[in-house]
């Protein structure tokens, strides 16, 4: 069966999600041995995500390490709930065999606010004759909150008023 | 079957349903709305 | 002189946003012939800048046709107004020599709201020995506003109120 | 000669400024509150 394009995105989005809730422990077997990763820093917002408006990221290297980490964050990447609202992808790479996907969506835990971030992720074919892919990049970035007002202060008055 | 347009497919829902996420953004609507009586300062040389 | 892949993603923003400013014209060179891009429709924005909450965009593939969308949008490519937030950056692909870009940040034109975006661009060396690079994916979507209040409608009642 | 990280280059005003920016966000605040006592309908299924 050869898949399109489309149908392999969707495919991935919906392993990548559900796995988180159903087993974080084997979410790193989705990445290349050699990943680059920046994601959710659990550590940062495991005991203060009320106080937050944007939530941190770390980078991370490499399969070994991406799984460590989603292992010792378990819990609050299964309690991880998302909602997707976009996704749009390309061809890239030799020959256009790898897929570079650009999703937006909003997402929550129990009891929090709700973030916004923009994903993007691309995935390599692992050999030629099938549709197995991994992921060799993955960024997550949260959208900050532009609720504010802004006013501007003079860089030689000091501070700003607190 | 997936539509022929992936954005077809969205808003999807993973590990929560609207009725979930909507009492999220309600909660979260509030905290943004007195948010936005506060001010961000800007640094300008 | 040996530039930093930080080095080279920083003097690639300012060649690329200032270039819309100065040379929209010229800003398809930046590309790679076979290149793909997903990016603000202007045609649709043109005349109803207030009417619109979120910022359709456009797909193009190959630089040649790069060229014409952006010489046909020159005026509005140019009067474009960018307030960078953030950029993350990882390499990528073969020998992993591409590297990948996720930018965040809000744009405006005179007169106009300002629209929160992500942008994601690939770029690949051209030769071997230098640091000279060009995009061969761009990818730019707008982030919806979500001030508004949610309330479910359920399907078999019908449409949504008016 | 930029910063080592990054990260402390931003915010990068591109063809405007501070200033400017603040005024086009101060539009776009009213426009908001504005659109903040207005309601999403999600239909489910």
């Amino acid at each position: 069966m050869v898949l399109s394009i489309q149908e392999i995105v969707y495919a991935f989005l919906q392993v990548y999600y559900q796995r988180m809730k159903s087993n974080p422990g084997k979410l790193a077997n989705l990445y290349s041995s050699t990943a680059e990763l920046a994601h959710i820093n659990y550590t940062q917002i495991a005991n203060k995500l009320e106080d937050i408006d944007e939530i941190p990221t770390v980078k991370l290297t490499g399969r070994d390490n991406i799984s460590k980490f989603f292992s010792r964050h378990e819990k609050k990447v299964s309690d991880l709930k998302v909602k997707i609202d976009s996704c749009d992808f390309q061809t890239t790479g030799i020959n256009h065999k790898n897929i570079l996907i650009s999703v937006t969506g909003e997402l929550f835990w129990p009891g929090s606010q709700v973030y916004q971030f923009c994903q993007t992720f691309i995935l390599n074919p692992v050999a030629k004759s099938n549709d197995i892919y991994d992921i060799s990049n993955d960024i997550i970035r949260f959208i900050p909150n532009t609720f504010q007002k802004i006013e501007l202060v003079v860089e030689k008055q000091g501070r700003a008023p607190t | 079957k997936m539509s022929t347009d992936i954005n077809k497919c969205f808003p999807l829902f993973i590990n929560t349903d609207a009725k979930e996420f909507a009492e999220a953004r309600a909660k979260t609507h509030n905290i943004r709305l007195e948010k936005a009586k506060t001010v961000q300062y800007i640094t300008v040389p």
